[in-house]
């Protein structure tokens, strides 16, 4: 592009010694350091950088700050790409590249632009009332359309590769967190700073000063911008203050927790350096909260306000007396309050041709006189009712207006090739609602106020209560700091500073105007947008009231005014005015839409962090786990556990090495890893009464030595998990749990213990990681553990099953356990996790089979040992899976009064039986439905599912576990079990034990 | 994010915390004299309020104590800590 | 076959052929030590040897007085501290939860034998964790990247212990040391031992850490 | 009711769009009705369509206490499905999408029905158990159901991250290709615009406090707007079940919690089917505007406030960026919540109650927009004939006194 010829003043928050080069939608511009991309592109002049969501009608950049709705633009490329920023809030860097979204082929010619001629045809909700055509199958237009329109919508792309950025969390606490580093933050926070508080102060922007960068203000006589260093250079001393500039507090939860992003590695442009995060997510916890957020300039609504050179009166201010940059030569102002006529009074100090229409019939003397003086032409009670131009602003109109904004006079045309509108303020309150406190209107101020909050402790203070004098602002924020202050308990006599602020001496309220409504003959007629960016204009809203789409929401979803990236920051109010106009119901009666977080979009990576790739949960590993990992284990995720699934043999499939490691333990010995099984350490004198409450079974009976099985189930009588419990001492028992329940079931006798039974003396503690288990099984294990070096006699009638026993094995102590789930005589060694290695290692070295979970499950499957989690979902009794026999008829226990029920006594319900295909080579299909008839029509009669299945090595067959309907009774029937291909395979009802029926061999 | 008080340790953030739902539902002694009906209202039936609830929360992972407060389960304003039985909060 | 996900700092040890008659015990963190990062001093991290832990749980602050002032010295605490001496170091978790770091296995032994005849439920959980040392000038930021309680000097002074949790890891974290930046002693369960390892490696990567040698594991 | 179309959309252009009549009028509540509806969502809307479609009963009143469809119809992630486990779920929810499938040429409105694909990723070895059951059950019911392996998936999902080396790699999925999405407000006001064309009065701003009986028989409702009489009445107000029961005088098995979602900024097609994952927990879709709608479990604690903590939000985003490591840049827009009431057996209440001429129509917990239209056209049957149908006579309220509970939790996620 040709020169940056709208730069014509020296901006406060650029550097013009160092220029950066960057390039939009393929075309070399250059700006200046603190420039933001929009300030930049703005020195070249005010044209079209994006375009409307459903008319596609060329727009430009509107605002200076996070409300812009125009200037979406897709940032870099590849990786690194970030679709929908926003120009204004992107900090300019050196060789930047940033393209216009949402224009088919370019910005300047877009073919979307077509819709804006089918305009009469797509009014609001129009896809409610259209492609419903098609027959029965409706949808058919729907669906033909329904790709071009996602085509047409979305704005930017997402990235196509994953991110090479880093992202870092980090909490803090203080006893106030000032949000807003404007006239009112500052001054809250130089208060609370005083009073000895812990602060934190955090603003949006990359400078501090707010508002005042944005022009001459004084503060106590001087330049306000000195008041700023001085207040910042006090805080930089302080001990515990934490200054947070470039972090936008998106969001505000209960007890005052704080979100917060801040740009870290990203501000001098990718790549950010290393180690640095792009952006690092402040999650901050405050005892009080000060509310210094400002407020959002508001325009009102005339025909073809979207042309670009359209801005917000404000934001003209920011780009002169921020970045120095004019984007017009003749400008017009709309105003109905104040602020325009500083903005009005520098721009014409800088030689531009200023025309300023206020809307009201008398405004302040002093004001209209000070512009005057500089060459300002003031039209008083004149609005803008329509501006000229396509893709630049090339005239304007006004009119005189009446009080409730209707036009009064026949248009008056103007030269202008710039236009501020400036309409009132919106206080940025969206953080105070976060926590479901509704604002409230202020007639006066013609705005929504944040309630009184201090109950919740947040303290507002500045712009954001409505209050528009840098005097009150200042007031309001020390006020503020010193309240935040003394409620999170700081109390220390300070003096209160002497701040004035040079503001008008004799102001005038704002006019009320939502919309200039130009029917005048001879009136620019046009679309007057109410939400730039969904492009809802004033007729939209007026077809909502016709169609009874009424209440705020309504008008909101049925229109998607303020559903746009901007979340309606500028069209909202303005919104639900006119629809109150429509409804006579004035804006305190529409009331708002719920604002909820964030405040401003953050990228999903700030949420995330460095949970992410490896770090994304933490990963449980056993004392023997580095063993497996070199010894060709594959692993299963079980709860955050590794386990080893199967040891594979170079070359060996999967099924090959588990009917290896299956066969190794049936006939040789085998050691299993069974470090994740939980172990409860239970010490006092009532374990007894605890585990009759929590087992189905009873436990008096156990004698020091021994060990007895157990189910534990939930009051609705369901199984929830099961274990063996060993007694060491007279009052000294060991409760094992299944790996996933460990914790779940440690917390569920805490609880009983706790809150019901407080009286009851018995200590859990968990030890499942004091020790490590390795199983050791097979016919030969008793051989292999008496090759060991041990004091522990392992001859049957000292060590039988279900017992324990301790001493010392290989110099070490350790506790055995003789229970058995392979259904061979086994082992379980638990000894101090540090030996594991050793003794595994050992063990290996002494020729015993390694095996892993799935050999384990064929194991205990053969046996008829069910798996909970697997044979039972938390619908299945003990009787359903016939184990009747353990559960007690005379005591009471947890879940017992549940067997009474219709449903769960009935005799017909789901047991668990075995199944041998009738084909023996068959291996039936897991989660298999089992039905009579498998030819019937679906929905099909299906009588229950097989739960587990596998190839027996021992019996040359698939086999399979199954809970089915009423199958105590249905021994020996032949069954189906439906496949996804449409056929079935047939099975017989068999006993679920399929292997050593009298449990000869585990005795053994 | 709550800040929940817990009796023993203090203020901590509602992460180290699991939830236990109503209060003060207690066991019926001999459960096999309730009807099926009285049964399920103890297994299944809630009060559920809207406003000041009483609800149970455990430190799992703090200092691993159920404890009880009064939350206001539209607003979430919450406080009034109570213990159970068996142990007394030490003054901190 | 190793899983590529596995990027651990290990040795691994190939089942060693002697036929060793007594068990030699083994750490999950055992590697060498190593310098990394712009400003090493940041934070350094260091692996304590393995502990002699005891769980000790009692209702009666008498018994417990009583079954640890003569073998300790230490006596119960009601405050969330830490009190220690050259033998032991005595942590309170919780109303009737201590936890005991005996700094010899004798003392943890003597301790155990005499279990049987006190009111006081001790049980031995030695290998059930790991202790990890950070120390340096940022070690206060690595640790608030994760933990949610208040680590400030005023807020956890110290012999000030914790029990919360890092991130999805529950850890008890002591604050041993005030000075130049403090020092912590986090102590963890022996399975995540080696996660919470690289996730603090990971965290102190913006800062800059050393790594300090293991212990004789 | 001006019939909707692309004529009638033309014929009214020419006139500036100025004669479109009231979508549904806002009438001056009648002194009594055969029948009141409490609560004007979907699920409300739906059954005072039916009833009057179905079996002639139009005197009917739709209480609504804020504005139509603002509930959890309007705050959902606006899923279709019907892949559920147990029979009794395959037929209601397979009722809800059958009926779905017509329910634009139905009510001429079109809600926007997007039959895409919902796909449910499994991660380890219980979850393949777990879906080959699933699957396999939902076919026996004749609800269309297949697995997936991990190539297909990537080749549906091409932004999906398969690689093996993940912390929970994909290991395979199922898929129904008749679910989807569509527009919940469109539902809402179909319904609605519907059930006002046969003449039922759709109340807004109406707050009901209190529940009358006269000998144990539903006699009147207390509104903000004045008494109303009524024969029967029929509660449908989600969250608030609870509040309702406790003006009639019982308890219900059910506790509120806040259920949280949230959008992405709009961003040009990334993602054309649903993607649903229980064991990297989090499930998202995009929308027709081009959003990443994205939600996942429900917060712990009992709430009405309609919203919930950030560490909810913090975990779905870290499982979404698991999953979909190249949306790390997209940006979040905006979070919100809704009050969703959740039974022991995650499965809903659809049933007479104790008091006569009272019904509930409760329990959807996380699954209420999926199961809009059988829930509404199942409780008009309840409702007409004083008698659930075969489809909702599972789902009655006594079952938690009988024990024939329908678990829908599945086996309690416990791995062996």
């Amino acid at each position: 592009m040709d020169g940056a010829t709208y730069r014509v003043l020296d901006g406060c928050r650029i550097n013009k010694d160092k220029p950066l080069d960057f390039w939009f939608n393929g075309e070399k511009f250059t700006g200046y350091a603190g420039d933001t991309l929009a300030s930049a592109l703005l020195a070249y002049g005010a044209f079209p950088v994006g375009r409307g969501l459903k008319y596609h009608r060329p727009r430009g950049i509107y605002t200076a700050g996070s409300e812009e709705p125009n200037a979406l633009i897709q940032l870099e490329t590849g990786g690194r790409t970030q679709p929908n920023l926003r120009a204004t809030q992107v900090e300019l860097y050196g060789n930047l590249i940033a393209t216009s979204v949402n224009a088919w082929p370019s910005i300047n010619f877009d073919l979307w632009r077509v819709n804006d001629w089918l305009s009469p045809l797509l009014p609001a909700g129009f896809y409610y009332k259209t492609f419903m055509g098609g027959g029965v199958a409706t949808g058919r237009w729907w669906r033909l359309f329904e790709s071009s329109i996602r085509r047409a919508a979305g704005f930017g792309k997402a990235p196509s590769a994953p991110d090479p950025d880093r992202y870092e969390r980090m909490n803090a606490h203080c006893d106030v967190l000032v949000i807003g580093a404007g006239p009112a933050g500052l001054a809250a926070a130089a208060a609370a700073v005083k009073m000895g508080c812990r602060v934190i102060l955090a603003d949006e922007q990359a400078q501090i000063g707010g508002d005042l960068l944005a022009d001459d203000r004084e503060i106590n006589g001087a330049p306000a911008l000195d008041w700023v260093g001085a207040t910042l250079k006090t805080l930089s001393k302080a001990p515990d203050v934490r200054v947070l500039n470039r972090t936008t507090v998106a969001g505000l939860y209960d007890d005052n927790f704080v979100i917060a992003v801040e740009s870290v590695g990203d501000r001098n442009g990718p790549p950010a350096p290393s180690q640095l995060p792009r952006l690092r997510m402040w999650r901050i916890r405050a005892r009080q909260i000060v509310l210094a957020t400002g407020a959002h300039e508001r325009p009102y609504v005339f025909p073809n306000n979207d042309v670009p050179g359209v801005l917000l009166g404000h934001a003209i201010r920011h780009y002169a007396g921020g970045y120095g940059v004019v984007p017009g030569r003749r400008v017009l102002l709309g105003t109905t309050n104040d602020s325009a006529y500083r903005t009005a009074r520098m721009l014409s100090e800088a030689g531009l041709g200023v025309t300023l229409a206020d809307s009201r019939e008398a405004p302040p003397p002093s004001l209209v006189e000070a512009v005057t003086r500089v060459g300002v032409t003031v039209e008083v009670g004149f609005a803008i009712s329509a501006v000229r131009g396509s893709r630049r602003v090339c005239g304007a109109e006004i009119s005189r207006i009446l009080r409730d904004g209707a036009v009064a006079s026949a248009p008056r045309s103007m030269e202008a090739d710039l236009v501020g509108v400036s309409g009132g303020w919106n206080p940025a309150l969206h953080l105070a609602s976060h926590r479901g406190a509704k604002p409230v209107w202020n007639e006066t101020q013609a705005c929504f106020v944040p309630s009184n909050l201090t109950a919740l402790g947040i303290h507002a203070a500045g712009a954001v209560t409505g209050v528009g004098a840098l005097a009150d602002c200042l007031d309001q924020g020390h006020a503020a700091g010193r309240a935040a202050s003394k409620a999170a308990g700081k109390i220390r006599r300070t003096r209160k500073p002497v701040i004035e602020g040079d503001d008008v001496a004799d102001p005038v309220p704002l006019q009320k105007i939502w919309a200039v409504d130009n029917r005048q003959p001879g009136g620019k007629r046009g679309k007057a947008f109410v939400d730039l960016q969904n492009d809802v204009t004033t007729r939209d809203i007026a077809l909502a009231a016709q169609e009874n789409y009424r209440s705020v929401e309504h008008l909101k979803r049925y229109t998607t005014l303020g559903m746009g990236t901007d979340q309606g920051k500028t069209s909202n109010v303005i919104g639900l005015a006119l629809m109150g106009q429509q409804t006579a119901l004035e804006p305190e009666a529409m009331g708002v839409t719920t604002f909820r977080p964030p405040y401003t979009p953050i990228p999903f990576g700030a949420l995330v962090g460095r949970d992410q790739g490896e770090l994304f949960d933490p990963v449980r590993e056993t004392p023997m786990f580095d063993w497996h990992v070199a010894n060709g284990a594959i692993f299963e995720n079980v709860q955050l556990w590794k386990r080893a699934y199967a040891y594979l043999k170079p070359g060996e499939t999967l099924e090959q090495a588990v009917k290896r490691e299956v066969l190794a333990v049936r006939n040789g010995v085998g050691i299993m890893d069974a470090s994740t099984l939980g172990k409860i350490d239970l010490k006092g004198p009532d374990i007894v009464k605890l585990l009759n409450m929590v087992y189905t079974n009873r436990w008096d009976t156990l004698k020091v030595g021994s060990a007895r099985y157990g189910l534990m189930c939930r009051e609705d009588g369901m199984i929830f998990d099961d274990g063996v419990t060993a007694r060491l001492g007279k009052d000294h028992y060991v409760m094992t749990t299944t790996s996933g329940n460990a914790a779940i079931v440690l917390a569920w006798l805490e609880e009983w213990l706790q809150t019901e039974w407080p009286d009851m003396q018995v200590f859990a503690t968990s030890i499942t990681e004091a020790y490590a288990t390795t199983t050791v099984a097979g016919p030969t294990a008793r051989d292999l553990m008496s090759s060991l070096d041990s004091d522990i006699d392992w001859s049957n009638d000292a060590f039988p099953h279900m017992t324990v026993r301790t001493g010392k094995v290989m110099g070490v102590p350790a506790r055995v356990f003789r229970v058995s789930f392979s259904g061979e005589t086994s082992y379980e060694i638990n000894l101090p996790a540090r030996y594991g290695m050793a003794l595994w290692e050992a063990l290996v070295v002494r020729g015993a089979i390694p095996f892993g979970t799935e050999a384990l499950h064929v194991l205990r499957a053969e046996k008829g040992f069910i798996l909970v989690g697997q044979e039972t979902d938390g619908t299945v009794t003990p009787f359903d899976v016939g184990m009747g026999w353990a559960v007690s008829k005379k005591k009471d226990f947890i879940g017992k009064r549940s067997y009474a029920r219709k449903d769960t006594a009935r005799q017909d319900r789901k047991h668990l039986v075995g199944l041998l295909p009738v084909n023996k080579s068959t291996v039936l299909p897991e989660g298999g439905q089992i039905v009579d008839d498998a030819d019937q029509e679906a929905p099909m009669a299906m009588l229950g599912h097989v739960t587990s299945s596998y190839w027996s090595p021992m019996l040359n067959s698939g086999f399979a576990l199954a809970l089915l309907k009423n199958g105590r009774n249905r021994s020996g029937d032949t069954i189906h079990i439906l496949s996804l291909d449409g056929n079935a395979d047939e099975a017989r009802v068999v006993d679920p034990v399929f292997y050593d029926k009298e449990r000869a061999r585990m005795r053994g | 994010m709550l800040l929940i008080q817990c009796p023993y340790c203090g203020p901590r953030d509602e992460s180290e915390f699991d939830y236990g739902g109503e209060a003060d539902i207690v066991r019926p002694k001999n459960p096999e004299k309730l009807s099926d009906a009285e049964w399920a209202d103890y297994v299944f039936f809630r009060t559920n309020t809207k406003g000041r609830f009483k609800e149970r929360w455990v430190h799992t992972h703090g200092c691993g104590r159920w404890f009880k407060i009064v939350r206001n389960t539209t607003t979430h304003e919450h406080g009034d800590v109570t213990v159970f039985g068996g142990v007394e909060p030490e003054a901190e | 076959m190793k899983p590529e996900w596995l990027t651990r700092y290990f040795t691994t040890r190939k089942g060693r052929g002697c036929v060793a008659e007594i068990l030699t015990p083994s750490h999950p963190l055992s590697f060498p030590s190593r310098e990394s990062g712009p400003d090493a001093a940041c934070v350094i991290l260091s692996v304590e040897p393995p502990l002699a832990l005891l769980d000790l749980r009692c209702r009666d602050k008498a018994a417990l007085n009583a079954f640890l002032n003569e073998p300790t010295g230490l006596g119960s605490s009601t405050v969330a501290a830490r009190k220690t001496n050259p033998k032991a170091s005595l942590s309170r978790l919780g109303p009737d939860w201590w936890q005991l770091r005996c700094h010899s296995r004798a003392l943890a032994d003597h301790l155990l034998d005499k279990a049987d005849d006190t009111l006081v439920a001790v049980t031995d959980i030695s290998d059930a964790y790991v202790a990890i040392c950070l120390s340096g000038s940022r070690v206060r930021d690595v640790l608030a990247k994760a933990a949610t309680i208040d680590l400030h000097r005023e807020a956890f002074p110290v012999d000030s212990v914790a029990r919360t949790l890092l991130g999805r890891v529950t850890v008890i974290v002591t604050c041993t040391k005030a000075d130049s930046g403090g020092a912590f002693d986090i102590v963890v369960s022996r399975s995540n031992a080696r996660f919470l390892w690289n996730w603090l490696i990971d965290a102190a990567r913006e800062y800059g850490y050393t790594l300090k040698s293991a212990p004789e594991a | 009711m001006q019939r909707y179309s692309i004529f009638s959309l033309a014929r009214n252009a020419l006139s500036g769009h100025r004669n479109w009549p009231q979508a549904w009028r806002s009438p001056v509540p009648r002194q009594e009705y055969d029948v009141i509806i409490i609560g004007g969502g979907g699920h409300g809307l739906a059954t005072a369509y039916y009833l009057a479609a179905e079996h002639g009963v139009t005197n009917v009143a739709v209480l609504e206490k804020g504005w139509i469809g603002g509930g959890n119809t309007g705050r959902n992630t606006s899923i279709i499905r019907s892949n559920y486990l147990w029979d009794e779920s395959a037929a209601i929810y397979e009722k809800s999408l059958k009926l779905y499938e017509n329910l634009t040429s139905v009510l001429n409105f079109n809600i926007m029905l997007s039959q895409r694909g919902v796909m449910n990723l499994a991660h380890n070895e219980h979850d393949l158990k777990e879906m080959s059951r699933r699957v396999r059950a939902i076919r026996g019911n004749g609800v269309d159901s297949e697995i997936l392996t991990p190539a297909q998936i990537k080749q549906l999902v091409p932004a999906l991250n398969t690689s093996k080396s993940r912390r929970y790699p994909i290991l395979g999925a199922s898929l129904q290709r008749r679910g989807g999405i569509a527009r919940h407000d469109a539902v809402a006001w179909g319904y609605a615009r519907g059930a006002d064309a046969f003449g039922v009065d759709i109340i807004q701003n109406c707050d009901v406090i209190g529940i009358r009986r006269k000998g144990g028989k539903v006699s009147e409702v207390e509104t903000t707007s004045g008494a109303i009489k009524a024969k029967k009445v029929g509660v449908a107000v989600a969250g608030h079940a609870s509040v309702l029961a406790e003006m009639a005088g019982f308890r219900l098995p059910v506790d509120s919690h806040p259920l949280q979602a949230m959008v992405s900024e709009p961003l040009k097609p990334i993602l054309d089917c649903v993607v649903m994952s229980n064991t990297v927990h989090v499930y998202v879709s995009q929308s027709d505007k081009g959003e990443l709608v994205i939600g996942a479990g429900i917060d712990a604690f009992n709430s009405y406030a309609q919203r919930g903590s950030w560490r909810v939000i913090e975990s779905q985003m870290s499982a979404l960026v698991e999953l979909f490591p190249i949306f790390s840049r997209v940006r979040l827009m905006r979070t919100w919540g809704g009050i969703v009431d959740i039974c022991p057996d995650a499965s809903p209440i659809l049933s007479k109650t104790p008091v006569e001429g009272l019904y509930f129509n409760c329990g959807w917990g996380t699954g209420g927009f999926k199961a809009t239209p059988g829930s509404g056209w199942a409780f008009a049957h309840t409702i007409a004939k004083d008698e659930p149908h075969p489809i909702n006579s599972p789902f009655s309220l006594d079952r938690f006194i009988s024990g024939a509970l329908i678990n829908e939790h599945g086996a309690a996620a416990v791995a062996h």
